[in-house]
């Protein structure tokens, strides 16, 4: 049976503000291009709903109290770490969208919906930042 | 890193899997080479031949999951065929039981 | 007498593509199809509890949008605001057309994953003048 | 309640329920007022509809929520049927009064046939303790009792005479969100290892390879409105059929129980994490 270690990665996933695009977005990136095999996506609504018996939550939440998971917030409120603290126990690091934006006031996205290539290339930056994080954790564990 | 689909060390209801003749046939009669069997079988049982007047063929047959005739529902002109069910059953019951005496 | 909007909560999910549908059909909702009548509200800020934000929903009509059977976006904004006015499955929308199946990439999202999620987006914007023209009515 | 059509659809309703009290009449008043109470009765009914006149506003209402008629009476056509004719009064003729009669007698007919084809939808499946492989955030479960498996991924369940058959935790995973289930035909003769269903995921079609061999005698119709019962409840509320067994003994020579096939699930759990991380490698060269 599979006991590689692996990281959990939970984007805020926010409606409102580019910052919870963004954190979708590069979650993507690393779970599906750069680090497909050694991180799971974890959905932040399901997380949250948890207790559906055998279909979603639990799962979601088992995951994150055996493995290191990295928390992606697009806005102040926090809303991944709060979750992830709450039921999975403290989260392995968190990364802020908007320190990143702030970093790079020269890459603007389009728009919340439509991130544009300067959003896009943004997005990747952040990715990068999370992968660095993943594999600062794996020579950790 | 191990081979995942090594047919040789494969079992299907404990009999060795390189006993058991169970793979589609394609009908060249009538396969237009859509390619939706290809497309759809997830065990790389067929393989493209772009060059050659048959441009699918069979290639990993002992990778066809035993009694699996999924691809078959992709192919509209019904040029895929499996062998006789009922048969293949008897054989696997016999080769047990013949595994058992030994 | 302020207009009503009617708020729209996506499930927000992203393990699959569902989600990312659901998502897309608010966002061609609120921006296009329904422009000045819905607006987008954040379920994670909802299930946290952030007060303004429910007492906005609990004011207005609120559509909810969810890409799987869990119904995350359902059973939170039931639970939180103690209503919910619409809601719609993403799921639906492919069951709805099985010939258009979804693409798994969700950056950037396929053709048909775009095309369903118009579709839905279209639901959507029916229940919302639905609901409008009963408010309106309601208060004539 | 305006024209003697619908008189005469209420006069019938109300002699069914007179003959057969476990019909439950649903007054469509309340029905859309949105009341509650109906919720749960109907999606758990077989629905007949009985309309008055063209606008049809019964089966409108039931299409509203979403629910399948599973047969529609209208006045009109029962009036040509036995050629009484409805009359215009609202208060019943005689003439009206036996037409109500008749077509309740109608409705009693499909109902008793309907009865003596439809299969019981629920099938109480008690707590069940798994066997449980726990993959990344992913939780694969096994029955350690009362379920037979295929090499295919399908389980059995027999109980008397009797057995449900469905797919496992393992095939349902692999499937991903299925959005539509096909099932076989009642009474259809079924071998061992035939493929007696399909199934559809967004990703891939699948199929149903029989555990056992007998005669169909039951589908589980709550799929075709649900079919994402199979990834919610694949042990469960997710059977596909039931069949009437005929010789389970032979059958299970060639199934594993659950504790042979979760050591062969973990293998195959294990098998499709390799193909995918060469997946992932390949790209990459």
């Amino acid at each position: 049976m599979s006991t590689k270690p692996k990281i959990g990665i939970i984007a805020c996933s926010g409606e409102n503000l580019v910052g919870g695009t963004l954190s979708r977005a590069a979650a993507r990136i690393v779970v599906e291009k750069l680090r497909p095999d050694k991180t799971v996506i974890l959905c932040q609504p399901l997380f949250m709903a948890g207790g559906l018996e055998r279909h979603g939550g639990t799962e979601e939440r088992d995951f994150a109290k055996t493995h290191p998971t990295i928390t992606i917030e697009g806005c102040k409120e926090e809303c991944a770490r709060i979750a992830v603290d709450r039921y999975s126990g403290k989260p392995a690091a968190t990364i802020y969208v908007e320190d990143i934006i702030n970093a790079h006031p020269e890459l603007k996205p389009k728009s919340k919906e439509d991130l544009g290539k300067d959003g896009v290339k943004l997005a990747e930056i952040i990715a990068e930042k999370i992968t660095e994080k993943v594999d600062e954790l794996l020579e950790r564990n | 890193m191990p081979e995942s689909y090594n047919a040789n060390s494969e079992t299907f209801m404990g009999v060795s899997r390189i006993k058991i003749p169970w793979w589609p046939t394609i009908d060249y009669t009538k396969c237009n080479f859509c390619m939706e069997c290809d497309k759809f079988c997830p065990h790389q049982v067929y393989e493209r031949k772009e060059n050659e007047e048959k441009k699918l063929i069979v290639k990993t047959p002992y990778n066809c999951v035993v009694f699996c005739r999924a691809c078959s529902k992709t192919c509209s002109l019904d040029a895929l065929s499996f062998p006789d069910k009922r048969e293949i059953t008897t054989l696997i019951k016999k080769i047990r039981d013949q595994n058992e005496l030994k | 007498m302020v207009n009503k909007k009617v708020y729209i909560i996506p499930c927000s999910g992203i393990g699959k593509v569902f989600g990312s549908i659901g998502r897309e059909a608010a966002y061609i909702v609120v921006n296009e199809l329904a422009k000045g009548k819905s607006d987008l509200e954040c379920l994670p800020l909802i299930v946290k509890g952030k007060k303004e934000v429910i007492a906005k929903l609990k004011s207005n009509k609120v559509i909810v949008i969810d890409g799987c059977p869990a119904k995350c976006s359902y059973n939170d904004v039931s639970e939180a605001v103690g209503k919910v006015d619409g809601q719609f499955m993403s799921t639906d929308i492919v069951k709805e057309n099985r010939d258009m199946k979804p693409e798994h990439e969700i950056i950037p999202m396929g053709e048909n994953a775009k095309k369903l999620s118009r579709k839905l987006a279209e639901k959507v914007t029916q229940k919302i003048d639905e609901l409008l023209e009963n408010e309106e009515g309601g208060e004539q | 309640m305006d024209k003697s059509l619908g008189v005469i659809a209420r006069q019938s309703a109300l002699k069914v329920i007179e003959k057969s009290p476990e019909i439950h009449l649903v007054c469509p008043v309340l029905l859309n007022t949105g009341d509650k109470e109906y919720e749960s009765l109907l999606k758990e009914s077989t629905i007949i509809v009985i309309d008055g006149c063209m606008t049809r506003c019964a089966t409108k209402l039931i299409d509203k929520r979403n629910l399948q008629i599973n047969k529609k009476f209208f006045i009109p056509d029962m009036s040509k049927k036995f050629k009484i004719k409805p009359g215009k009064e609202l208060v019943l003729t005689e003439e009206g009064f036996r037409l109500a009669d008749q077509i309740a007698l109608d409705i009693l007919d499909f109902v008793n046939e309907s009865k003596e084809q439809k299969p019981v939808e629920h099938r109480e499946i008690g707590e069940i303790e798994y066997f449980k492989a726990v993959v990344d955030k992913f939780h694969f479960h096994v029955p350690k009792t009362g379920y037979y498996f295929n090499e295919n991924d399908c389980w059995i369940k027999p109980e008397g005479n009797k057995a449900l058959m469905g797919i496992s935790d393992f095939l349902q995973k692999q499937a991903g969100d299925i959005i539509m289930v096909e099932l076989p035909e009642l009474g259809l003769e079924v071998e061992q290892f035939d493929d007696i269903g399909n199934f559809e995921s967004t990703k891939t079609v699948l199929q149903l390879i029989s555990p056992g061999s007998g005669k169909i005698c039951a589908i589980n119709k709550e799929l075709d409105k649900a079919p994402e019962l199979v990834n919610q409840d694949c042990y469960g509320k997710g059977w596909f059929i039931e069949i009437e067994l005929k010789d389970f003994d032979a059958d299970k020579d060639l199934l594993m129980d659950g504790p042979a096939y979760f050591p062969y699930m973990q293998k195959k759990i294990e098998q499709e994490r390799l193909k995918r991380e060469k997946k992932d490698i390949q790209p990459q060269k």
